[in-house]
Formats: structure tokens, C-alpha cells, sequence
């Protein structure tokens, strides 16, 4: 049972790192999964090229909401290219937990808003992190 | 609360269990417990070997051909048509268009009769508890052509607001397109009733029954619609089949839908005839085989009796329905009593998300649907984003029921709710 | 007469038809003896078994569902339509939409693109020997904007007439809709030149593939196409099955086809988004037990290799024209030459109808089609009412061409000629 | 093999009895077969209720044509009620021979165009012969 809900994700869940809006948030982008209703929003306050600070506004199931809050705590003090460089399987990797194939959208949600933040997007052009 | 627990099913469930080959299977080690109906219905070996007999046996494709095979198989494929026919209860086979799911029935009345049929200003009228493929299709066409779309609301029970309905009517209506049972609550709608009051408004009505037809005695002559569409897939036959039944005076004044082979009678560079109905609506080679798929379904239907596995899920519902609402944190949704509703449960667990319900369901070998079921409007209505829906079907049994309120339990002590 | 006959075929045939039950069938006491596969084809078991093992293993509706068994199912479906992709060689394999059959992958273009494509004063050109299904769409999506139809003829050979074509593209032409290989003479249409000229016209082109990806390998990025249609049936895979391919470019700039779900991303009362390609264009739930089916079907061919069953049909075409044209009475349309055909031939008994031909043919356990082939306007081209038709496959062999032609000689033995 | 082509459709194929035109008809009826390109008009000179002559034009298979030939023997002198009255049954049941569904069209489309001229009818609007 536990395999996918470990303590370390629902820990995340419950207690999201880096909830709330960002004052002085400099890149914003949300993003939503309608299928399950997830919805999150990315900020980040960029100065001199890094990640001064970063939060999320957010709701949905645990694992998105877990995903995005574990994202958070990565990106601080990254510069902004490291954010672009960040792979869907680095972030499922850092879950730590198995995802099954339906989730997977779940599990990519915040990397989905904080990539659309880090380029500055307004809306979403391509597939790059989109599931099949 | 007003369940009364309905007397022992009159089902044989074990020996209609064994006809179906899926449900011995496990999932991650536990037995399967198959809760997602609504969704689509398992298959009974009957159907599966209907369909291989016909790829074995006298595979051909079907009307064209002047040999045995081929009559054999247009034989097996129109014997389908009439035994759709029969279960529907329409006055003619010519009125039954095999198409692929409901979906394709809506998509096809609103192209070859909506686009003719509605102009701007006129009104169609709908119900806040369609299934998208009841409401996009007019939604779009409305777009198109400058109708409007009334939505009708539903009480807090989930039972349609027929003061509004009668109130929207009255204002004027070219269509009334309403499901005959909602797939998001297990809502049953009058829909005679109803019918008959749409047509005294000047409407001309399209039934949704693709929850219905599999679950519940239809008969179009009795219910009095216009076109009633439905999907194979959802009452024991294979993807790929389902149906249209429409009013043979409207069906021969409809332009055509899809063109090409089959559907036409005479072809020349500057004019086409149509074939006859219901052929002049099945363009290029039917999914004929999955068409006789159908046909062995509704004959295993028929033999079990529809109002009987009625009656065997409901007895479900009245067990499960008390026993989830005693469980602290769960809200049902829809009605909460036996008369009109099926067995659909659709429920929230509070602080679980309903995907991580259904994951958590999956591992002890529970599957039910989480999401919106294509009920978007719906799930606005409730005011959340999603629910967890268990449904039932003639194969589903008590012990089941309680591997789903077990589910319900391990899910909140994995939640810590 | 210039067909020279190929060196033996290099498949091994007696295994291949080991695979298909139907073919060890009698008809009438008979060997069956199926020369239909322009029609449709048989089935091997192991797209049968393909089909039974989702209903036995793990059905459960695709996209939606949280849990395994829909996991399993959805993964099974969208493998075959990689597989599909990799049959044609799609750049991706988002561009590729299931549909029911070639039909509804013309109908689909014509609905979704062309109706927002094409205007009144455009043209649209297209060849006599198109199939009612590439010919149906287009007059009647002429009609209802005002374009306007330019047919290009054929030559006594039943090859296109590149003149005449170039021509009519030189008119100006917003869409050419072409067959690749033609169901009713066994032409193969030069379609990468001719798209080339086409697009350097300025055409959009669309390519009816329904008898070239079953029996040749096709490749949409060497053709050159913009669209590119075919059905499942044809090629092993279950009727249900079939596939458009589209360019990415033009697919994400249409409209939907058909409403519903699955091919929404977000509804609300007032208005929808749809879903991303490819399941913009697959409204309701598919008919992915068919899909997965065509998948097991594309291994099969690829596994053999669509050059070898091109070749050895064309073996089996070398065999067949020279003993079918050396019997009196006996005339043959269409190339008489091996170049760019394909294993489909059409001919006609002096003083017998086509119709009485096949009867006697089914006698004998041979089944072949007698019609007009869904070509109507190419009959007329030719001034028959209809032609006799053999069309070959992978499981076909020299003995089944003796049996076609020893049932010439019985039919001429029944009406005396 | 001719259980279906029996001597006597044969003969009625290739000799067919009141072929070609009729002079005097006061009813004519053309009906088609576009499967198979069959044609046929049916020509009647009704006097005082009765079939005065009876001729048709066709061209198609064997058993079309053949059955209409038969057919036009049969309906000679009977009295217009009793033509309508031919039902297709009686009509398959002359044919003497097995008909395969696929060739029923064939077989009836002589009755289908003869009906038409007996009703006077310019257009057939229902299915009462119409094989499924
Ligand atoms: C060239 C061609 N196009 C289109 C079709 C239509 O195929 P379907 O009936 O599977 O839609 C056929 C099949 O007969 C064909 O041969
Ligand atoms: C009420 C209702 N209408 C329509 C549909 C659409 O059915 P399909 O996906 O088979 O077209 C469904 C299936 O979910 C349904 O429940």
C-alpha cells in the first residue's frame, strides 16, 4: 500500500513547503489538469539569473501537490537554467515512489507550471513535459 | 435515510460469473472487484466467441457479396440489427443505425438533422446532468449556427428541476436532448413524462440511454423520443458497437451523415442517391463484427432479463448506499433513495482526492472511476472537481461491495483521515 | 501481353495459412478459395487472440481510468497506434487518428478541414477511379459550398491520365484527392510525382490508401501527402479498425469532428477546449479492442514484410492474366502489365452477367466480387455495369488461380458460351 | 451447379417470352438494380381490367431477366387486382430454383417494376418488395 503513498509524500501533501503566494514574484504561470481537477500555480522571484525564492498555490491530489511542494525545495538558489534543464525523470525519480502511467500527469503538474514560469511563458506552446 | 434492503437478487451471479472470463482475474495479487460499469461493462464468452466465430468460420465483407460467406455473415450481421431492435422495442430495424458508441449516435443527429433542423434564435434545451458527448456536440452546433442552449439544473438530491424544465419549454424549443439516466449520480429521469411534454412545446426529443439500454428495460415507442442513442460497450458487447434509433419519418428526411461506400445507391460524377435506412446512415464496411458481438450481448441480456439485473443492482445499491454513508468523511452524491436511480455511486472521501482514492483502491484490487466521467458541468454543479464512482452490473455481488467499503477504510488510514 | 512471370515466391505460404482457421473452411463441399481481399481480408489467430486477451485479461475503458487494468488496456491501445505510425512511417505518432474505416477517415477531413477549407469557386480535383468513398465526400461537400469537381480520366490501360491531371491542376486546386492504388483496376497511381505537382499547384493532398497499405509499403513522408486514409480490415485487423494520418500543421488547425468525451481537455456550460492531438479527433470511447487488433495485424505484415506479399502477389498476378486472357469470351481490365499494379483483377465473361459469374464461382468454393466495386463512375468509364473481381493476399497460391480459372470454364459450361 | 441455373432460366435468359417493346401499353414502369446494373421496364395494356399484353425491356443477369420473362407468361389476361396480388414468395416459388439472398433483388426486381406499372405509379414510394 505504502508503496506509493509514502510517510515523505504525504508529509509534502499535508505539509506543502513553499505554499502561498510569492511577494515580489518576478515569473507566474498556472497550469491544471482538468481530468482530475488539479490546478497550481508557480512563482519565482529571479534576481541576478537565480532563484531567490519560489512558491506555489495549489490544489489537487497528493501527488501533485506533494510533487510540486518536493520541486520547490529543489529549485531555491538554482540558477534559471538549471530550472529549464530539469527533466521529467529527475522529478519522477525524486518522488522516490513508483507512478503509475494515469498518475503520471499528476506527478508532473508542478514541473509543468515551474517550466512555464522559468521561460516566461503566458501560455503553453509545446509538449516537452506533457505525458503521452 | 430511506434505503430498504431489497429481497436476495433473483440472479444466479455465480453461474452468470463464470461466463465471463476477466472476472477470475487478479490485480496485484487480489481478486479483481470490477466496479467501473458505468465506464465500460466486462465481456461474457458468448460475446467474445460470437465474434471469433465469425473470424473463423465465414469471415466476409458484408451486403456486396455474391457468395455464401458473405450472405452468412450480412445474415449474422441484420439478425443483430433486429435483435436490437426487439430490445429497444422499435417499431421497425430500418430505424437502428449501427454506429460506434453513443457518441457517434449524438454526433450523428446533430450533423445530419441539427445542422438542417436548427437556425439562429432557436433554442436547445439540455440538462446540467449530460454526459459531454449529450452536450459538447449541441454546444458546438448552437456555436455554429446561433442557437441557444438552455442547461436545466438538478435539485440537491441530483434529480432534475423539472419546474425549470417545464419553465425552459415554455420559452420556446426546437430540442430537447436529455440523458435517460445520469452516468455522473445514477439519476433516473422521467423521460416519458418528460417526452411528452417536449413534443406538447414543439420539441423534438434525442434520449441519451447509454446508461439506460444496458441496465433497465427500454422501450422508444413507450418513452415517446424521436432518436435514442446507445453504446455496445457499456452493456456486454465489444467497443465499436453501438446504436441510433430514430423515427423512420425524420430518419428519410435527414441528409446523410457519411459518405462513401454502402450508403449510396447510384453514383455518378454529378449526383449521388442514397440507399435505403438504415443503410443510407452506414457508410463504408460497418464494424460488422462487432455489430454481431452486440447481437450475442442483447441475446444474454434478454435470456438473463433486464429488469431482473434492474432489480440485482439496485439490491446492491440499497446495501452499499447505507454502509459508505456511515463511514465519517464520505459524502454520496445523487439520490440517496432506491426510486428511480441505478446502481451508480458516486461519493467523495474527505482530504483524499479521488485519484488517490482510486490508486489506493487499485492496490486492493478495487476498480472504480475517479474524475469528472465526462460530467464537467456536473461536477461544476457539485461544486468539486471530481468524485469516486463505483457502478455496478448484473455480475457484481455483496462481498464486492464490501471489498469497496474496505477500500474506503484503508484509503483514510492511509490518508491518516 | 507482356506479364512476365516472376521467379517463385519467396513466402512461405503453407505456414502463412496456417495462421488464418477460416482458410481451412469448406464452401458448398468445396475448398474455400477467398479471391475477395479488395473487399476484406482474413484474419490470423494471432489478431484474433490479440482481441480475446483484452477481453479475458484486462478490459477496462482507456484514458480515464486510475487503475490497472485500464493502465494496461490504454497502454496496449496506444502501442498499436505506434505501431500503426511506424507502418507508415508518421513522423509522429500524434498525427495518427483511429477511425472506423477509410470511409470515415475521408469523411473526417472533409468534415474537420474541409469545410473550412473550401469555398464557393474552389476546386477540387480528384480521378474516376476513385472508390464511392473518395468520390462521395467530396461531391457533396462541393455541392453544399459551392466548389467545384474535376474528374480525371484514365486511359484503355486504367492508367491515369497525367495530362489531363496536370491540366486540372493547372486550373488551380485547393485539394486533390487521390487513391493510391485504385480497388477496381489494381492501378498504382505514381502518388509521390503527382503530390509533388499538386503542391507545387498549391493543392492540399490527400491520399486514399485503403488498398495500398495493405498490400505495399507506404511511406507518408516519402509520398509526400498531407493526408492519408486506410482501413484495418483490409490488412488482417479486425472492421472497426482504420487510421487517418494528417500533418501535425493541419491537424492542430482544424475543428473537431466529433463531439464528446475523450476529446475535450475542459468543458463548461458556455465553452470547450479540446483535447490535444491525436484525441482531438477520437470522440467517445474508441473502438480500441479493433485498434489493438490492427496492431497485432501490422506486426503479422511487418513480420512477413510488406515487400515480399507485394511481390508475391504480383507473382500470383503473372500466373492468373495470361491464363485468364488465353480463354475466349474472357476481357480484362486494367494493366496487363505487372508495373505499378497490384494483385487485383478485373474482367468480364462475354454473354454472363458478373452476378451470375460469382454464383457459379461460389459453387466451385471460389469468392470473388461482382459489382461495381463502390466505382461506380469508373464503370461507367469502362461501359460495363459491373466486373468480376480477384483480388489477392499473402495466403493466396497458384492452385486458388487454377481454381479461378477452371470456374471460368465451368461458368462459360453453364451458359453455353 | 444447376440447381441455381437450371435449363429453364436458362432458356427464359436467353430466349426471354414478350421482350422488347410494347405497343398501346397503358402502363409503364422502369425500375433498377444499381448493385448489379440491372434494368428493367415492365409495359401493360390494360383493357377493361384485364392484362391486354404484357412486354418488357431489360438488360442484366440471368435471373433477372429471366424471372421477368417468366413473369410476363404468368400475368397475361389476369385482371389488374390479381397482378397487384403477386406477392414475392409466389414469385421466388416460380423461379423453380434456390435463390441466395444476395441474388433476391435479382430475382423480385421484375415483380418490383411490374407492380409499379399496375399501380400506375411513377416513382415507388414504399418497400412492400423491396428485399432486405
Ligand atoms: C480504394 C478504397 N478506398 C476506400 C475504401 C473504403 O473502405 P472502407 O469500406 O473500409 O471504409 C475501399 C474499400 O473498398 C477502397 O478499396
Ligand atoms: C450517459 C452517457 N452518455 C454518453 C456516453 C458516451 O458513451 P461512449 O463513450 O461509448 O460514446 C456515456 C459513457 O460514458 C454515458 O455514460
Amino acid at each position: 500500500m505504502d508503496d506509493m503513498y509514502r510517510d515523505y509524500i504525504l508529509d509534502h501533501y499535508k505539509n506543502p513547503r513553499n505554499s502561498g503566494p510569492l511577494e515580489g514574484a518576478t515569473h507566474t504561470y498556472h497550469d491544471s489538469n482538468p481530468l482530475c481537477g488539479d490546478e497550481l500555480t508557480m512563482q519565482l522571484r529571479i534576481s541576478d539569473g537565480h532563484v531567490d525564492d519560489v512558491r506555489f498555490i495549489g490544489k489537487g491530489c497528493a501527488i501533485s501537490q506533494a510533487s510540486a511542494s518536493i520541486l520547490t525545495e529543489e529549485v531555491k538558489g538554482k540558477t534559471l537554467d538549471e530550472v529549464k534543464a530539469i527533466d521529467r525523470d529527475h522529478v519522477l525519480a525524486n518522488l522516490g515512489i513508483p507512478i503509475s502511467p494515469a498518475r503520471v500527469k499528476c506527478a508532473l503538474l508542478g514541473l509543468k507550471a515551474l517550466k512555464g514560469a522559468a521561460w516566461g511563458l503566458t501560455a503553453w506552446p509545446g509538449e516537452e513535459v506533457k505525458a503521452k | 435515510m430511506a434505503v430498504t434492503t431489497r429481497a436476495e437478487s433473483r440472479l444466479d451471479v455465480a453461474r452468470i460469473r463464470a461466463d465471463f472470463p476477466v472476472l477470475s482475474q487478479t490485480v496485484r495479487g487480489k481478486p479483481l472487484v470490477y466496479l467501473d460499469n458505468a465506464a465500460t461493462s466486462q465481456k461474457p464468452r458468448q460475446v467474445i466467441e460470437a465474434m471469433s466465430r465469425v473470424f473463423e468460420e465465414h469471415n466476409a465483407n458484408i451486403h456486396r457479396g455474391v457468395y455464401e460467406f458473405s450472405e452468412r455473415t450480412t445474415a449474422v450481421f441484420e439478425e443483430a440489427r433486429a435483435k436490437v431492435a426487439g430490445l429497444i422495442n422499435a417499431p421497425s430495424e430500418r430505424e437502428v443505425i449501427f454506429v460506434r458508441n453513443a457518441t457517434e449516435g449524438v454526433n450523428l443527429v446533430a450533423y445530419a438533422w441539427g445542422r438542417d433542423n436548427l437556425k439562429r434564435g432557436d433554442r436547445i434545451v439540455t440538462t446540467v446532468l449530460e454526459h459531454h458527448s449529450d452536450f459538447v456536440p449541441w454546444q458546438q452546433l448552437a456555436m455554429e449556427v446561433g442557437a441557444e442552449v438552455a442547461v436545466v439544473d438538478i435539485d440537491d438530491d441530483g434529480r432534475l428541476r423539472r419546474d425549470q424544465l417545464s419553465a425552459e419549454l415554455r420559452k420556446g424549443v426546437k430540442l430537447l436532448a436529455i440523458t435517460h439516466t445520469s452516468n455522473g449520480l445514477g439519476t433516473v429521469n422521467p423521460v416519458k413524462e418528460i417526452a411528452a411534454e417536449a413534443h406538447a412545446a414543439g420539441a423534438t426529443v434525442l434520449v441519451d440511454a447509454a446508461q439506460a439500454v444496458p441496465h433497465t428495460p427500454v422501450d422508444v415507442q413507450d418513452l415517446g423520443a424521436d432518436f435514442l442513442v446507445f453504446s455496445g460497450h457499456k452493456m456486454l458487447a465489444p467497443p465499436g458497437s453501438g446504436g441510433v434509433w430514430g423515427r423512420t419519418a425524420l430518419l428519410e428526411n435527414m441528409r446523410p451523415f457519411l459518405y462513401g461506400g454502402d450508403m449510396i445507391s447510384r453514383v455518378t460524377i454529378s449526383l449521388t442517391e442514397w440507399n435505403e435506412l438504415p443503410w443510407k446512415f452506414e457508410a463504408g464496411t460497418s464494424s460488422y463484427v462487432d455489430a454481431i458481438g452486440l447481437g450475442a450481448a442483447v441475446d444474454y441480456l434478454q435470456e438473463v432479463g433486464l429488469a431482473r439485473i434492474h432489480e440485482h443492482e439496485l439490491g446492491l445499491v440499497s446495501y452499499v448506499l447505507p454502509r459508505l454513508q456511515d463511514i465519517p468523511g464520505v459524502t454520496v452524491y445523487g439520490p440517496k433513495t432506491l426510486e428511480d436511480r441505478v446502481g451508480v455511486v458516486s461519493f467523495n472521501i474527505e482530504g483524499i482526492h479521488p485519484h488517490d482514492v482510486a490508486t489506493i483502491f487499485d492496490r486492493e484490487g478495487v476498480c472504480v472511476r475517479a474524475g469528472h466521467h465526462c460530467n464537467q458541468p456536473l461536477m461544476t454543479r457539485l461544486g468539486v472537481p471530481a468524485t469516486t464512482r463505483a457502478s455496478f452490473y448484473l455480475y457484481n455481488t455483496t462481498e464486492e461491495c464490501d471489498a469497496l467499503v474496505g477500500a474506503v477504510h484503508a484509503a483514510k488510514k492511509v490518508f491518516g483521515v
